[in-house]
């Protein structure tokens, strides 16, 4: 069905019955972290901004100057400092003012979401995304799929043991140990 | 077809920018629409207008406020009642039932029409229905908005 | 580094009018920004952008009262280095300085003004535990190499290539097709003071050709950029015109002995409208005045057999059958993109059957028709030899279309008023503007519009639907929106008003130049209002339609100010480089040699003596790659430190 | 093979020679056409006017019964001859892949009679199948009284390809002109080929749309039209367009003027023509009017020809 609920003034009563149930009290409200980089996803977001593209409140960004600058620790610090998700923006395939920090990305991101399996994470806190600069419309769309996940999720609870140093050590290890020339998939896991 | 709307498509449009809701609810332009899409596939700027349209006829159905001498709302009213029945739509009996509702002089301007396509067995007398009607029922009801059919 | 002693933070949270204060409670802000740890002073200001704003810092950190600040206003893309220098005029470093972005990322993206006040103090929070771990130092310069490259030939690369000449700088010209002039140099009159394109333009060609200060590379595409602002490496790809450019005096002797006396394929300068000779000129203006051999048409290419009259012919002896692609390498300090348009193919809109009725033409290939040096020497005659009597021009071809294109091209609907002008003129037709609405906003255009209506021009306010063909008439067929009619005109020819496109390289130049492109293709200003010939990477220009659609006066003005940007980059002799590069703390590098292979700038080198890497910070470009790989945290990125950003983690979460 | 398929309430009244016409003609083919069990009405243009969800729900019904016949399929096509039908069931199929509140809902409502629909039952239209999967060569092939010279008006109405198209061009669909070309007719240029017929069509009620008036006008402009360009015979994908052109000729004759006698068939009638299927087959007599010129060469593709119409293809 195209939407046509803008184009027509509905009834009261009808647009009532049609409208979706979504006014029962939603008592979690998610925090997300987002590292975005400066050069298209953090240009995107202010090209929202200024369209007004209204989103979620959860979401927190840091701004990098390349996806390619995140280090897997501050994923980990982010959850271990009461984050419920991570999103991490950068530059479309190719389009990498650093010719290749997105790539980088996408392979740190991918170890990095097998290291939080181990620790019982879910894998949907954790999103990558390309956005380019003109796309200011997919930072709103994407922000608020991933708060309504994580809002149906719940808060991140973490085992007693927490995140401890160790761990975060061997994921980084881990990580160091991956060959990072080899040619990858572009594609948004 | 615009050529027989007091409204074209655009002005049914302009009606909604400039706030003119029930103006355009009481046209006769919205049912003299034949959904045949062509506005939806031309417009620039891919405004679907020909389901705007549906809704706009559905609401002036639900309002009470169609033009009383048109026949489209009673023939949507008796093809539904017709589907909901017997699960299919039977032409014979549904033009038949329509025209000794709205208009019944032309029952006999048309019967020879009607007998032409009887001799040619394409009008079937038979009241088609289906084997369980009460199955597709059941679904449609699900779906009444006042019946509980909510998620 | 450890700071000595506790940090003085001040935090400085603008209104930004109404923008920031209607959704964020503003005081709410300030009190609560005043408790959070090292905070010394918290203000806010209508707009901290302003002077008084400013001023406001400054006066702290002279006062002693600060020594780290914080504004919390717009992006920092927007601001940034305002702040930097404000808090550089008050005495210390610039970079113990961050920006909170409570505008763009909350307050015109929340609706709850509850939830963006709360969204915004974490900002802050994160900010002053971030500005709290910032260190002080200097900002690096290196020299800008004087040469400039324009690369497009078109009316914007033209006036942007004189205007630096003439100030003195050596350009570098480079143009793709075998002549300089682009979509201009085909026109016949230009909007709305319908003076002779050719008579305005060519003298700047001559110019061109002319001025010692400008190399000129014609029929040659740029292969590769590398380096950065002020000292970039281009090499440019010379593709063989199997003519020696020197040599040649464009005297057109061997076009008149070529063994084909009349054209093989088509011709692109007249729109396929006429056929092109093996070795031609585009046309008799052309700059450089030089021939080109066509090898796909020259027959000497396939069968090696031609007898070649034209070497004979040519007393300079400059026929070079043997010529090879060039490549030549440059140094530049600054770049200007005048790389242009591309006119919408409309065959991508069957219902106005172009390419099927011989009758339906583009704006294009009229202006070839109408143009005095045109396949018909300016004549108004139709594919099959007729003169058309009615004509319908279609406006919006590919423009305001939610299905090709959502923009408007901006200069259809003053090309086809001029268009109409010209058809009546010409040929006495009768012609018939359908358009959407007519969009004249320029000096004199309303004027022009009033002027064609005036002489009789007949204006259908509907966009066309459809085009058909009906008892060897093409009909036209739109609803007339103001009479809320269809109308159906028959005519006998179909002007569909084109509109503009990016390049179909565009793409390729983006991702070459390392720019940005907008979601239709054209490469993106670096603001729209405030820098609009800036791009996203320093040192690198736009002029023209590149940039978007735009007409004749106002890419020649876009040229212009492309052109003064580089020059006071050029004489100001040195450019900032990026602060946030990379450096490795020799101390703590286990020679792990990690970071080595990370770098795409080969920036990392290896010293096996001492069994560090270090980091030519010249050549860093500060993606800070190298540093999300270092394993023993040696390496780190000025102004993105781990330390800098776990401490904005943290006083983002536990605001 | 065998394809699931919908006959759509007119295919017992006034589309019924053009269900005749495709089955003989697909069987004619080596295809199968096997009749959904207990299908019922897709809800046409007017149930939409009623509620949007049942409309899909009547859709969506159909689409689960073929699917619980054929647990295996991965992907099952439903060939729906009627162009209002194929319209209504690929909206359904549209807004139920699309997902939201309304396939939940459709969904919800097709559960309580225990029937469920996954998507796997996709709408084709017969067009489709024999320009795209049985493929103009076959038919080529196969046709063995060839429409020589037969100059065709392929009428595609609106719903065939608005407001999707699937499988052509929305402005200037070809698939009939290809087909007709293929069995060496000469389809006409006809603009006007996808303007509505005014049959506002609530499949089933011909004789009863909203404007009499309009119906009849845009009616005789299309035929008007089809004749003054050389038309033979105007062939139609939907029932109810074909009984509007061909059913109110002797009306139009009297509001209008002069007598049309343009011949309106089914485009399956003629493609079974061509494949050599005898008349009564293809409900050639349950036609008002139905009179094609004399062809030349009556009988056999010449072998030249039969190259050309390859090349065509």
């Amino acid at each position: 069905m195209p939407d046509t609920a803008g184009l027509v003034k509905l009834p009261e009563e009808m647009a009532a019955a049609l409208a979706t149930d979504d006014t029962a009290k939603q008592p979690f409200a998610p925090t997300i972290v987002a590292f975005f980089c400066t050069w298209c996803t953090y240009t995107a977001a202010d090209m929202a901004g200024l369209s007004r593209m209204a989103y979620s409140p959860a979401i927190r960004v840091v701004r990098l100057m390349c996806s390619g600058r995140l280090d897997p620790q501050f994923v980990v610090a982010a959850f271990r400092h009461g984050a419920d998700g991570v999103l991490i923006g950068g530059c479309h395939p190719g389009d990498c003012h650093y010719q290749e920090g997105n790539y980088k990305a996408l392979r740190r991101v991918a170890l990095l979401r097998s290291l939080l399996g181990q620790l019982g994470i879910e894998p949907q806190r954790l999103r990558l995304e390309w956005i380019s600069a003109s796309e200011g419309e997919k930072v709103q769309r994407v922000c608020n799929e991933m708060a309504e996940q994580l809002r149906e999720l719940g808060p991140l609870r973490l085992g007693s043991q927490g995140l401890q140093a160790e761990q975060v050590q061997n994921g980084h290890q881990e990580y160091l140990s991956i060959d990072t020339h080899d040619p990858v998939e572009a594609t948004t896991p | 077809m615009t050529d027989y709307m007091e409204y074209s498509p655009h002005v049914l449009n302009a009606l909604r920018l400039g706030g003119d809701y029930e103006e355009a609810l009481i046209s006769r332009a919205i049912w003299a629409c034949t959904s045949c899409y062509a506005c939806t596939l031309y417009c620039p700027k891919k405004i679907p207008i020909t389901d705007a349209i549906y809704t706009l006829k559905r609401a002036a159905m639900q309002a009470g406020v169609y033009p009383k001498h048109f026949v489209t709302p009673t023939l949507v009213r008796e093809f539904a009642h017709f589907v909901h029945e017997s699960g299919r739509n039977s032409e014979a009996w549904m033009s038949i039932r329509l025209y000794l509702k709205t208009r019944p002089s032309q029952l006999l301007r048309y019967g020879p029409l009607g007998l032409r396509l009887v001799l040619r067995g394409r009008m079937s007398l038979r009241r088609e229905r289906i084997h369980r009607p009460d199955e597709l029922r059941r679904v449609l009801d699900a779906l009444e908005v006042n019946a509980g059919g909510r998620p | 580094m450890p700071n000595a002693g506790p940090v003085k933070v001040g935090v400085y949270v603008c209104h930004c009018g109404l923008n920031i204060a209607s959704k964020v409670d503003v005081s709410q802000m300030v009190a609560y920004a005043a408790t959070l740890p090292g905070v010394s002073v918290a203000r806010e200001y209508k707009f901290m952008c302003a002077d008084p704003g400013q001023e406001l810092i400054q006066q702290d950190i002279k006062d002693g009262l600060v020594d780290r600040v914080v504004v919390a206003s717009c992006s920092p893309l927007m601001h940034e280095a305002t702040f930097r220098r404000a808090t550089s005029a008050g005495g210390i470093s610039p970079f113990l300085f961050q920006m909170a972005n409570i505008r763009e990322d909350v307050a015109w993206v929340t609706d709850d003004r509850d939830a963006a006040t709360e969204k915004a103090k974490a900002l802050v929070g994160g900010a002053v535990r971030r500005v709290s771990e910032h260190e002080s130092f200097e900002r690096r310069y290196v020299p800008v190499h004087p040469e400039v490259l324009v690369v497009g030939g078109g009316i914007a690369g033209i006036h942007a290539a004189l205007v630096m000449a003439e100030a003195g700088k050596h350009v570098y010209l480079v143009e793709k097709e075998a002549t300089i002039g682009g979509h201009m140099a085909r026109f016949d009159k230009t909007f709305p003071t319908l003076d002779c394109s050719a008579c305005i333009l060519t003298p700047k060609m001559s110019s061109v050709r002319a001025n010692p200060n400008i190399t000129l590379w014609t029929y040659s595409d740029v292969e590769s950029v590398s380096g950065f602002s002020g000292d970039f490496v281009v090499r440019v790809r010379r593709r063989p015109r199997y003519v020696n450019e020197d040599l040649c005096t464009g005297c057109l002797s061997c076009i008149d002995a070529c063994i084909y006396k009349r054209g093989r394929t088509d011709d692109p300068w007249n729109e396929g409208l006429s056929k092109r000779r093996p070795i031609y000129m585009a046309f008799p203006q052309a700059t450089p005045s030089v021939v080109v051999v066509d090898p796909e048409a020259c027959v000497d290419f396939r069968t090696h057999k031609c007898p070649r009259p034209c070497v004979d012919a040519c007393e300079r002896n400059a026929m070079d059958f043997d010529q090879k692609p060039r490549i030549e390498q440059i140094k530049v300090g600054a770049i200007i993109l005048a790389t242009g348009f591309h006119t919408f193919d409309a065959r991508r809109i069957p219902a106005y059957g172009y390419d099927r009725y011989p009758g339906v033409y583009t704006s294009l290939e009229v202006e070839r028709l109408l143009n005095a040096s045109g396949p018909t020497n300016g004549e108004l005659v139709m594919r099959d030899g007729s003169h058309p009597r009615r004509v319908a021009i279609v406006h919006c071809v590919g423009s305001r279309d939610a299905n090709t294109n959502a923009y408007c091209s901006r200069v259809c609907c003053m090309y086809s008023l001029k268009l109409a002008h010209l058809v009546r003129e010409r040929s006495g037709a009768e012609v018939t503007e359908f358009y959407i609405d007519l969009r004249t906003p320029g000096k004199g255009y309303e004027e022009f519009y009033e002027k064609i209506q005036k002489e009789g021009t007949r204006f259908v306010r509907g966009r066309v639907a459809q085009v058909t063909e009906e008892d060897g008439a093409l009909v036209v067929h739109a609803t007339d929106t103001i009479l809320g009619k269809v109308r159906r005109v028959p005519v006998d020819m179909v002007i569909l008003a084109v509109g503009m496109e990016p390049q179909p390289d565009a793409e390729d130049v983006r991702r070459l130049f390392n720019i940005g492109c907008g979601a239709e293709g054209f490469f993106t200003e670096r603001h729209p209002k405030l820098a609009p010939v800036s791009t996203f990477t320093d040192g690198i220009f736009l002029a023209g339609a590149c940039q978007g659609p735009k007409d004749i006066p106002d890419t020649v003005a876009q040229a212009g100010a492309a052109a003064a940007e580089v020059l006071a980059m050029v004489d100001r002799g040195s450019v900032e480089i990026e602060p946030a590069t990379a450096f490795i703390d020799a101390a703590v590098c286990s020679g792990c040699r990690t970071c080595v292979g990370m770098c795409p700038f080969s920036a990392i080198s290896f010293d096996a003596a001492t069994n560090v890497a270090t980091v030519n910070e010249v050549l860093c470009k500060g993606c800070g790659t190298c540093v999300a790989a270092c394993p023993s945290g040696a390496a780190q990125q000025r102004l993105f430190t781990d330390a800098e950003i776990f401490a904005e983690l943290e006083g983002l979460l536990y605001a | 093979m065998s394809y699931a398929y919908f006959p759509g309430c007119g295919s017992t009244g006034t589309g019924r020679p053009y269900e005749e016409s495709l089955v003989a003609v697909f069987q004619a083919l080596g295809s199968g056409l096997d009749a959904i069990d207990d299908w019922n009405c897709c809800g046409a243009t007017a149930y939409p006017t009623i509620d949007p969800a049942q409309a899909t729900a009547l859709c969506a019904r159909n689409f689960a019964l073929a699917e619980r016949a054929h647990p295996e399929a991965k992907q099952l096509d439903v060939v729906a001859p009627c162009a209002g039908c194929y319209r209504a069931l690929l909206k359904a199929e549209k807004a139920m892949a699309e997902g939201g509140v309304l396939a939940e809902r459709v969904s919800n409502a097709l559960g309580t009679a225990g029937l469920s629909y996954d998507g796997r039952a996709q709408p084709r239209h017969p067009l489709d199948v024999l320009v795209n999967d049985i493929g103009l060569e076959a038919i080529a092939a196969a046709t063995v009284r060839p429409l020589q010279g037969l100059r065709v008006a392929c009428y595609y109405g609106c719903l065939l390809v608005r407001p999707y198209a699937p499988f052509d061009d929305p402005y200037e669909p070809t698939s009939m002109e290809r087909l007709f070309r293929a069995m060496g007719a000469e389809p006409i240029d006809w603009p006007l080929r996808t303007r509505c017929c005014g049959g506002s069509c609530y499949c089933g009620g011909p004789i009863v749309g909203a404007l009499p008036e309009a119906t009849l006008d845009l009616s005789h402009t299309l035929l008007e039209d089809a004749k003054k360009r050389g038309a033979d015979v105007v062939v139609t994908t939907c029932p109810l367009c074909q009984f509007n052109l061909e059913g109110f000729q002797s009306q139009m004759a009297r509001t209008f003027g002069a007598r049309l006698d343009v011949t309106v068939g089914f485009f399956s009638q003629l493609l079974g023509l061509a494949l050599g299927i005898e008349d009564r087959k293809l409900g050639i007599q349950r036609m008002f009017r139905w009179k094609l010129p004399e062809q030349s060469p009556k009988d056999h593709l010449t072998k030249e020809s039969k190259e050309k119409v390859v090349v065509d293809a």
